[in-house]
Parts: structure tokens; C-alpha cells; sequence
């Protein structure tokens, strides 16, 4: 049993890695053929860890209602927010057409499902992130300050690129435009380059550790 | 590399040659005068690829220019054992038809280890498509004919086998500079495991002493954040590290530590590392289990949960470490309104631009892997972290030598360079 | 407590009140500056004017509606251009909250342009697998989605004729509010399977994906609403992204003085400190 | 104007402008419209999900007879042992297979795209081949391409590299690098920091212009009657705050 818990996975993740990362220098058709299998099997488990990461979430707002913790009946609000969106979905239609799932138009005319999302979960989505646009406003006012050069620098690129990107800042001052283009295609673009390798370096180290068994911690969960 | 030149000698350059040399078509002499035929002819199975395809290769000549044009021609081969197929050129079919002045080796970038033939060269791959079905494992018989106005001149024809590969040479420097990354990696963290490896302080450790020592001061909370990755994540890991350390200093100074989660499993992995620190700063008895608590793990309300315990508690210090989304600039905003000191560490960088403004020290990037190697000494982090410096610095080095070579490469028109330049290319 | 530092420390619901009336007083009273198109945009614009009918485009909208404002005007935009240019369009999303959208996107335009579904696009939906799905893809189109969105065979689909796989793809743009997006295009498709790959994205990404726009990795980029704005003009046919370019202008001056005040806030409260000792 | 559109329109702006009472300060409305939409994306999440089981499995199984495809479901469904604790170390089969493939598939990419590409294009001669043959440097600023911009490229890259670099202390010349990388740093998120500021404010841009459509008089001024309502409802809370207990969340 130790060994189907402790070494089967190690052994799954390294033969999977060592043929996978080969794969890509052998043209030949059967590895091809390797790696469409692979990749459609990679796809169906995909449908398997979004099932995971919505019964978590399900779970844990379950455990308030049944404790009635503070704030429980928020909880309650996001069930109905399920419960009305999955019955709108799967059944409204269901009854009415021959697709299996929630369609939002069927032949260009909107459905119940696809007035829920219009109507409710577009704004919602829409307007959580809008709020941002005030808080980095605000941040700008607060923090944007000469306190030192490196300060000074951000400061001065971040007005430039501000000015350069919108029509009244190139009309007023033409060569902002310019100077926005060279900032993104030249100074950005070397840092961005950069952090890339950088990023991919450890990317790379990361994976190769996993390969080897080295990090584990991905295995997560699953008491022993 | 020297294993690389078999499979360049085997398929791109003998067997093409022992063909050219086996067979070739006599010409009107008529025609050969006004119209010389293609010459140094050379077909073979396209190396490097999954077959179904053939590639003809043939020398540049005089004549190229507006009035030429090539035919490229191709016909099956009906009996495989024959040496010296009887076909008739001008019953092959045309699969192309091509200016002369197009198709060059040049066309498309080679490393010097699968180069084909001279750049002038001219160069046309058959692909199977639908009308021309190339078989793999059955021999045709490829020529090419220049053309101009009614003359045809026919090259020699040329039997060869469309194949599917086993190795694509073109990317063997991909695979080499894997290895040898991957054994630096693995070097660095024996060495790791046998003595200290040298690793240079990171200021914002300092940073992150200081504020707990302020926070004491005031007599005001510390509230530290972990992100919104799982366990999974280089930047969860180092974030957990990291909050070893601070949560034994704050043990030490009997400061209150408050640290709101968005994972579960997370959550379970700190509160084992805060009891530990305390344990080990001696202090077990005051160590609370409720310091570490799971809020949510939607990005939004676990914010603004965490906004209002700024507001509330009103921490003296606020870490965000870990990686973060957009919810970022609400967290700090809302710190920075209540005047706590921020320090932040994430290798989400597109959030950096927002923590590095609105937090008084970031630990940007791999300074946050850094910075937990660091704390933890633990052989395998600090080895990955040596390891990935030895790969900067072989790129370092080839991006400033690489830059020299090409400078001098273009000015002298020397092809040298390539012979390293070459191993640091992308190739298909 | 001095003028200056009081200022600096001003209730920040007055700067989100300023902001407010920055963003609605343009949307209600605009001015219609000229816009300036840059060469990221008309490098996407120029390959997909270069490219034969009949060609085949891929638009991958890699959003949920949370990016919205930037990223429909852009897919509008490429729309009505590859439309337009009667070119067949494979449409999709990598984002599964943003199937919606990209589904009422396609539909509404495909109809504006009176093109027909199964013919001259196909909306295939989302599928999971992200990097998995575009190797797939690239390997057997037919397999990785066996059925479009509306559940028609896509091996039988006259739009898909001829287009086994990523390989028979002249053109993918994929429009990104994040990861996946235009990198997993690149480094999941375009490596191997060599179509040309456009990148289309929010400002919040656009600063990241210039060292694969310099380095040709993708042919060009559409940076957020101003990127949009510039690709609406490109086809002659503004839309709500040029409407747009007002408030943008307004709300980014706004900033610009926000920060000029608050530095001469800061300096005068410097110079203040360092007289008192 | 057909009623659902009304309707949907009324739905729309009450909840976008609970959510931007946020603004002011954390409060009922706000949670009542982020929770809900929270459960309506699950909802989603899972209708879409259920949609894809028949495209992804059921149909090709059914349908083609592709059996294999159960292989797959096999490992998927490994993965959700994870929430029964006795047989949870299951999970970690399904896990090992991903995470192993996933690794395999991305480490030969990203050192092409991402190290050999990047690397490729930073090495550049330092010199232009100009018409006519004649080879120099050139010093066009806004051509991206110049040697001036080249070498400005091969600096930026070097020098955060060094930055980034932790085996060696930051002294003498590499401590000059460092900075320099610092710069090159600083100069780059203030240009990300611009960007972001467009992008945000085309999110309010956006959201106002919905607003706006709604506040028309075939829309019934559902934003106008709404913002009113909205307003009300918070000034009430506000008065009524100090009776009640702290909020606890």
C-alpha cells in the first residue's frame, strides 16, 4: 500500500514528464499520435479539476449555513445564485429543445440562461473590476511621489505612457506618442525580456524537479 | 555534436549523391545549349519531420533570371527493387512550377549542424496535399526542369523514399541545453546538500524586522497575507517560508499575528509553521490556533473581508506575499490608508507595478524565491536558486559574447560566428 | 496638521467622485479627438488585408466579461475586418465565463455582414485543457472539438473543410485578458504548428507581451481600448472604442494632475519639514 | 422594447450600482450583489461543465465508439476523491498524470519560445547593413530595430539579470549593474503602470456607458430611479449603524 501511495504518483509523474518533454523532438507520427492522445486526455481530465474547484466552494459555504456562521446568509444568497442559474440552464431548455446544455441564444433569439448572464453576471463581473479604475486613481495620488530617483523614474514613465496612450496628451504634446512607443518597444521590452528568461529558468528548474520527485508539493492533500 | 552529423550525412547528403550518380537522363544537345539542365540535383526524404514529404535541392545557376522558370516533377516508382527507373521525364507530373529566381536554401534559416547545401542552392519541399498523396516507405522519382518559353531541359531523375523520422536535429541544441541546465541544477543542489552555498542578503529581509519591531512598538497587530495560490506554487511555498520567520519574530516580541487565507490546504500548511516558530521561539503558551483563518477563496470577497480587517484592527505592518491578481491595489490602497508599513513579495508581475508604488519595500520576482532560500537554508531551494544563477550566467555571457560575434560577423561577412551563435537559436 | 499635508491625506471618496465625473461628463459631451494609429495595430490589420479569400482565421477570445470594454470592441473590430474580407472564421474562447460573450459577439456580427453559420464561420465554444486543447487542436481539430458549440459535427461543417488542424490556420488572433491567452497560443501552437499568431489584449498585459512582438513571436498587438479604438479606424467603421477615447483622455489627465498635485503637496511638505529642523 | 430587455436592463444597473457602493464603504448591498454573483458564475461554471461531459465524452464514446476516451474519465474521477479522506491518497494518481505531462509538455517549449527565442533576439549585431552595402551603426531612436536600440535592449537585459542574480554580493561594478537593472526596472513598471491606468478606466468607461444607455426613457431611467433608491437605502444603514453590533465578518 505505501508503495501505491508514496511511490505510484512519483513514478506516474516521471515517466509521464520524461516521455512528454521527449515527444517534442521526435517528429515521427506515432508521437504524434502520442501526443494528441495526451493532450485529449489532459483536456477530459481538465472537465474532472473544474468539477473539484466548484464542490470546494459549495463545501465551504455549506459549512456556514449549517453552522450558521456570521455572514451565513450571504451564503444563502450565493446557493439561490446556484441553484436559480443551474435550473435555467439544464431544465428551462431541456424541456424546450433537444440540447443537453445551457445555451445562451438558440437560432439568434436569447434564452433564460442567456438573459442570467447578460443581465447579471456580465455587470456583475464588469463592474467588480471597474471599481479598480478608482483605486488606482487613488493610488496614483497617494503613492506617486519623488521620494528617490527609482520613485522618480516610475513616476515619470508611468505620466509619459499616460499621456502618450490617450488622444488629448498626443494632441497637446505630440511626442509623447513617440516616446510611449519607444518606452514599450525598447526599455520595456528588454526588462520584460528579462524577467521571461528569468521566469523561465525556474519554470523549467521547477519542472524538472517535479519530474525527478524532487518537489512534491503539488501532491497535496490525501492524508496518509 | 558529433552526434548529430550521421543522421545529417546518412539522409541529407549520401544517399542524394550516390543516386546523382547512379542515373541520369541524356539530353538533346539542342536543348542544352540554349538551356543548360539543372545541375547537382539531389532528392531525399526531408529530414527531421513526420514524412509524407520529399526534398529536392539543386545548384543556382547563370541562367536564373525573369525568363526561367523550374518545373518540379515526381512520379511513383512502380517497382521498388529497380535501380534505375525507366521513366520518361516528360510523362512525369508537375507538382510546381516556380520562378528562378525563388526557392533558396537561404529562404529559411538552418543551425550549421542540419544545413543542407550552400545558401544559393535552390531548395523545394513535395509535401503531401490533397491531389499528391506522398506514401512513407514507397520510392518516387523526382526531377526538376528548367523552362523557358517552349524549351524544357530536364535534370537528372532521382528515386527516393518519403520517411517519417525519429529525431529532429534541428532542435537538438534545445535538448542539450536542457540537460545541461537540468545537470546544473541537480549539481548545485548536491553541492547544496554538502556544504553552504553562498547567497547574497536580501534587503527586504531587513525591511521585513523592522516593521515587526515597529508593530511591537505600537502595540498593534500584524497582518500577513499569502496569496491567492495553492500550494502548488513556487511563490505559496516561498510565501509560507517566509512566514516561518516572521511569525518566530513575532513570537519573540508577543506581537498578535493575524493571517486571513483563500486556500484551505494552504491555510492547514501555515498553521503548522506558526506553531512550530512559536514553539521554537519558546513561547507555545501564548501561540493562538485562530491566528490563521480561512475566509474564502473568491477573489473578491476574501478582499474585501481583508479590507475590513484593515480597517478594523487597524495592523501596524501589512505583508502581501505570494501571487495576486487584481484584487492587489484594493488590498493595498486600503493598508496604505490606515498608515500601516507595507511589505510586499510576488512573482505576479503584472501586479508588481502596484505593489512596488503603493508598498514601502517589494520583493520583487525571484527575490521572493531568494528570500526564502535564504531563510530556510534547505538544500534543494537554495541548490535551484544556485543552479538558475548558473544558467543566467551562461546567458549572460552568451548575450554578451553572442553580441561581439555578430557585430564582427557582419562586418568581416565571416559565417564563424554561427558555429556558436547557432546553439543559442530556435529552430523548427 | 499644514495645508499641504491634509491635502495629502484627503479623503480618497473625493478623488473617486472626481474620477466619476471625469469618466460620465465625456460619455455625455464628447469631443472626438484624432486618434494616431501605431504600427502594432496596423501590422494585425495589414497581414489580415494581405491574406487571399477563402483564407481561414482563427479568433481565439480569450476574455470573460470582466474585460469586456477593452476586448469586444477589438473582437468586433477583427470581425467585421475578416468578415468583410470574406475570410472563414473560426471562432472560440479558452475562457470558459467568457463563452457568452464571445458567442453573442461572433453571432451579432456574422449577422450585421449577413454571413451563415456552418458556412462562413463557426463558433466552436469552450473546451478545457488550455495548452493540452491547442496541441489538439494542432494535431486534430475535428478531435479536440468533435462538435461546434451548437453540437454539428465539425468534421462535417463546410466552414471547417479542409482545415484538419492548426497547420491549415493562416492567421489566429487571440485576444487575452490574461493567462491563457496570446502567450499559451505561442507557446502551445504557433512554435509548432507555424500559423502566423496576432495578439490582441488589456492594457494590464499589453507592457508584457512586447519582448514576443519584438522578437516576431507574434506579427502584432492591439493594446486595450486605445488599440481597439485604432483598429476601428483602421476599418473605417467607429465604434464604441473610439466613443470611449474622450473619457480616457479626460480620466488620464485627471491622474496626471492628481500626481502633480500630490507631489507638490510632498515637496512642500518637505520644505516645511526641513525648515522646522 | 420587449419586456425582458426592461427587465434585464432594471436587473443590470441595480446590481452595478450595489456593487460600486463599495466605494463609499464595505456594506450589505455589496455583498448581497458580489455573493450572488459569485453563485450565478458557479451556476454557470456547471451548466457549461455538464454541457461539455456530452461534447468531450459522452457523444464521441456513444456516437464513435471511442472507448478510450474512458481511460481518462477514469483518472478524472480519481481526482475527486480527494473530498473522501479514506481513499484521497487516490487523488495524488490523477495529480501525479497532469502534473507530469503538464511539466513534459512545458519544459521544451519554454526554452525554445522563452529562452533560445528571447536570447536570439537579443543577440543582434551592434551594426545595420544600410543600402548600398555600406555596414555602420545606426542611431534611429524610434526605429525599434536601430543599433542604438539594440544595444539599449542588450543593457535592459543584461542588467536586470544581474539584478536578478544571487550568488555574488552587489559590490563594485556588479553593484553598477544592479542598479542599472534597478532603472531599467523602475522605468518599466511606471510604463505598466500607465497602461494599467488605461485599462482600468476602459472597464468604468464601459460600465458608464451601460448606465447611461439604461438611464432612456424606454429603459423606464432604470439608472436614475435605481441610483435614487440605492442612495436611500444607504443613508438609512448609515442611520441606523450605531444601535446595531459591529459587523463580524
Amino acid at each position: 500500500m505505501t508503495f501505491l501511495r508514496r511511490q505510484l504518483p512519483l513514478v506516474i509523474t516521471f515517466v509521464a514528464g520524461v516521455i512528454f518533454t521527449l515527444q517534442y523532438y521526435v517528429p515521427h507520427p506515432k508521437s504524434e499520435i502520442l501526443l494528441t492522445e495526451g493532450s485529449l486526455w489532459i483536456q477530459i481530465i481538465g472537465l474532472f479539476a473544474l468539477v473539484l474547484g466548484v464542490t470546494s466552494l459549495f463545501h465551504i459555504h455549506a459549512v456556514k449555513i449549517k453552522r450558521q456562521e456570521p455572514g451565513w446568509g450571504y451564503s444563502l444568497i450565493l446557493y439561490f445564485g446556484i441553484v436559480v442559474t443551474l435550473a435555467v440552464g439544464l431544465f428551462v431548455q431541456w424541456v424546450g429543445g433537444q440540447h443537453p446544455g445551457g445555451k445562451e441564444t438558440i437560432d439568434g433569439a436569447m434564452t433564460a440562461f442567456g438573459w442570467i448572464y447578460t443581465y447579471t453576471m456580465v455587470p456583475l463581473q464588469g463592474t467588480m473590476f471597474a471599481i479598480l479604475a478608482f483605486f488606482i486613481a487613488s493610488a496614483a495620488y497617494r503613492s506617486f511621489r519623488a521620494r528617490s530617483k527609482e520613485a522618480a523614474l516610475l513616476l515619470t514613465a508611468a505620466v509619459i505612457v499616460m499621456m502618450g496612450r490617450v488622444p488629448l496628451g498626443e494632441y497637446l504634446l505630440p511626442v509623447t506618442g513617440d516616446i510611449t512607443l519607444w518606452i514599450l518597444n525598447v526599455l520595456n521590452a528588454s526588462v520584460r525580456r528579462a524577467i521571461l528568461i528569468g521566469i523561465s529558468l525556474g519554470a523549467v528548474a521547477l519542472s524538472i524537479k517535479i519530474i525527478f520527485g524532487l518537489e512534491r508539493a503539488y501532491l497535496g492533500g490525501g492524508k496518509e | 555534436m558529433t552526434a548529430v552529423i550521421p543522421g545529417r550525412t546518412l539522409s541529407g547528403v549520401c544517399l542524394p549523391w550516390v543516386m546523382l550518380l547512379l542515373w541520369s537522363l541524356p539530353l538533346s544537345a539542342q536543348a542544352q545549349d540554349l538551356l543548360p539542365a539543372p545541375e547537382q540535383v539531389q532528392v531525399f526524404d526531408t529530414p527531421n519531420d513526420a514524412g509524407q514529404s520529399l526534398t529536392l535541392l539543386w545548384a543556382d545557376s547563370l541562367r536564373d533570371g525573369p525568363g526561367v522558370r523550374y518545373q518540379i516533377l515526381i512520379a511513383p516508382v512502380a517497382d521498388a527493387r529497380a535501380t534505375a527507373p525507366a521513366v520518361d521525364p516528360a510523362a512525369m507530373e508537375i507538382v510546381a512550377e516556380i520562378p528562378s529566381d525563388s526557392h533558396y536554401v537561404r529562404d529559411r534559416s538552418w543551425p550549421w549542424w542540419t544545413h543542407p547545401a550552400p545558401p544559393a542552392f535552390h531548395r523545394y519541399v513535395i509535401n503531401s496535399r490533397s491531389g499528391l498523396e506522398l506514401m512513407n516507405d514507397t520510392p518516387y522519382v523526382v526531377t526538376v526542369a528548367a523552362v523557358t518559353g517552349e524549351i524544357r531541359t530536364f535534370g537528372p531523375a532521382i528515386q527516393a523514399v518519403p520517411e517519417p523520422n525519429w529525431v529532429n536535429w534541428n532542435q537538438m541544441n534545445n535538448l542539450l541545453l536542457l540537460l545541461a541546465f537540468g545537470a546544473g541544477v541537480f549539481g548545485s543542489i548536491r553541492t547544496a546538500k554538502r556544504r553552504e552555498i553562498f547567497l547574497r542578503r536580501i534587503p527586504g529581509l531587513d525591511a521585513v524586522d523592522e516593521a515587526i519591531g515597529r508593530a511591537t512598538e505600537l502595540g498593534k497587530p500584524i497582518l500577513y497575507l499569502t496569496g491567492a495560490g495553492d500550494m502548488g506554487e513556487p511563490s505559496t511555498i516561498a510565501a509560507a517560508v517566509i512566514l516561518g520567520r516572521v511569525s518566530k519574530r513575532v513570537a519573540m516580541y508577543e506581537t498578535e499575528l493575524i493571517v486571513p487565507h483563500r486556500d484551505p490546504i494552504v491555510m492547514v500548511v501555515c498553521q503548522e509553521i506558526t506553531k512550530q516558530s512559536y514553539l521554537e521561539a519558546g513561547k507555545a503558551d501564548i501561540f493562538k490556533e485562530d491566528s490563521n483563518f480561512f475566509i474564502t477563496t473568491d477573489q473578491f470577497s476574501y478582499t474585501a473581508a481583508v479590507d475590513g480587517i484593515m480597517l478594523r484592527r487597524k495592523p501596524a505592518a501589512n505583508f502581501f506575499m505570494g501571487s495576486y491578481f487584481a484584487e492587489s491595489l484594493l488590498l493595498t490602497e486600503t493598508g496604505a490608508s490606515t498608515g500601516a508599513i507595507q511589505i510586499a513579495g510576488t512573482d505576479s508581475d503584472h501586479q508588481l507595478p502596484f505593489f512596488v508604488t503603493t508598498c514601502d519595500y517589494t520583493l520583487i520576482g525571484e527575490e521572493l524565491y531568494a528570500a526564502s532560500a535564504y531563510l530556510s537554508r534547505e538544500p534543494v531551494q537554495v541548490g535551484t536558486l544556485r543552479g538558475q544563477d548558473l544558467g543566467k550566467a551562461v546567458i549572460l555571457g552568451v548575450l554578451a559574447l553572442g553580441t561581439g560575434l555578430a557585430t564582427i560577423g557582419l562586418i568581416l561577412d565571416a559565417q564563424w560566428p554561427a558555429l556558436l551563435l547557432d546553439l543559442f537559436r530556435d529552430y523548427k | 496638521m499644514s495645508f499641504p499635508e491634509k491635502m495629502l491625506r484627503i479623503d480618497r471618496r473625493i478623488i473617486f467622485f472626481v474620477i466619476g465625473l471625469c469618466t460620465l461628463l465625456p460619455l455625455l459631451y464628447p469631443v472626438d479627438l484624432p486618434i494616431i494609429v501605431t504600427p502594432e495595430v496596423r501590422m494585425v490589420y495589414d497581414y489580415i488585408e494581405s491574406l487571399p479569400d477563402g483564407s481561414v482565421f482563427l479568433l481565439s477570445m480569450d476574455f470573460d466579461p470582466a474585460s469586456k470594454p477593452e476586448l469586444e470592441p477589438q473582437a468586433i473590430a477583427l470581425l467585421r475586418h475578416a468578415f468583410s474580407r470574406n475570410l472563414r472564421v473560426i471562432a472560440m474562447t479558452l475562457w470558459l465565463p467568457g463563452t457568452g460573450l464571445a458567442e453573442q459577439t461572433v453571432n451579432r456580427v456574422a449577422q450585421e455582414l449577413g454571413k451563415v453559420n456552418g458556412e462562413d464561420y463557426v463558433f466552436l465554444g469552450y473546451s478545457p485543457g488550455v495548452g493540452a486543447l491547442i496541441i489538439g487542436m494542432g494535431q486534430d481539430l475535428y478531435k479536440a472539438f468533435p462538435s461546434d458549440y451548437y453540437g454539428n459535427p465539425t468534421k462535417t461543417l463546410a466552414v471547417l473543410k479542409d482545415v484538419p488542424n492548426l497547420r491549415h490556420v493562416d492567421y489566429v488572433v487571440s485576444l487575452a485578458a490574461g493567462t491563457p491567452g496570446v502567450e499559451t497560443w505561442y507557446l502551445f501552437g504557433k512554435d509548432k504548428y507555424q500559423f502566423e499568431l496576432g495578439g490582441g489584449c488589456t492594457g494590464v498585459i499589453a507592457p508584457g507581451l512586447y519582448p514576443l512582438l519584438r522578437s516576431g513571436q507574434i506579427n502584432g498587438l492591439i493594446g486595450g481600448m486605445r488599440g481597439a479604438a485604432e483598429y476601428e479606424l483602421l476599418i473605417d467603421q467607429s465604434g464604441s472604442a473610439v466613443a470611449g477615447m474622450d473619457a480616457q483622455s479626460a480620466t488620464h489627465f485627471a491622474i496626471i494632475v492628481l500626481v502633480i498635485l500630490c507631489n507638490t503637496f510632498y515637496f512642500m511638505t518637505r520644505r516645511a519639514a526641513a525648515r522646522g529642523g | 422594447m420587449p419586456f425582458d430587455v426592461v427587465l434585464g436592463a432594471w436587473v443590470a444597473v441595480g446590481l452595478t450600482l450595489f456593487i460600486f457602493t463599495f466605494l463609499y464603504e464595505d456594506n450589505p448591498l455589496f455583498k448581497l450583489a458580489e455573493h450572488l454573483y459569485v453563485g450565478i458564475s458557479v451556476g454557470y461554471t456547471i451548466v457549461k461543465g455538464y454541457e461539455l461531459v456530452f461534447r468531450l465524452i459522452y457523444d464521441p464514446i456513444v456516437d464513435e465508439g471511442e472507448w478510450s476516451r474512458l481511460i481518462p474519465v477514469g483518472i478524472g474521477i480519481l481526482m475527486l476523491t480527494r473530498y473522501v479522506p479514506k481513499i484521497a491518497w487516490l487523488s495524488r494518481i490523477a495529480f501525479a498524470f497532469v502534473v507530469g505531462v503538464g511539466s513534459g509538455l512545458a519544459i521544451p517549449r519554454l526554452i525554445s519560445s522563452y529562452i533560445l527565442k528571447q536570447v536570439e533576439d537579443t543577440v543582434r549585431p551592434l551594426v545595420s547593413v544600410l543600402e548600398g552595402g555600406l555596414i555602420r551603426p545606426t542611431f534611429d531612436i524610434l526605429n525599434p530595430e536601430s543599433s542604438l536600440n539594440s544595444l539599449v535592449i542588450l543593457i535592459g537585459v543584461m542588467s536586470v539579470l544581474f539584478y536578478f542574480f544571487f550568488s555574488i554580493e552587489h559590490r563594485g561594478p556588479v553593484k553598477v549593474a544592479a542598479r542599472t537593472g534597478i532603472f531599467f526596472l523602475m522605468l518599466s513598471f511606471g510604463a505598466a503602470f500607465g497602461y494599467t491606468v488605461m485599462a482600468r478606466m476602459s472597464l468604468l468607461i464601459g460600465r458608464f456607458r451601460d448606465l447611461i444607455e439604461f438611464a432612456r426613457p424606454e429603459y423606464g431611467r432604470a439608472t436614475l430611479w435605481l441610483l435614487a433608491v440605492t442612495i436611500v437605502i444607504l443613508v438609512t444603514a448609515a442611520f441606523r449603524r450605531p444601535s446595531a453590533p459591529p459587523e463580524q465578518e
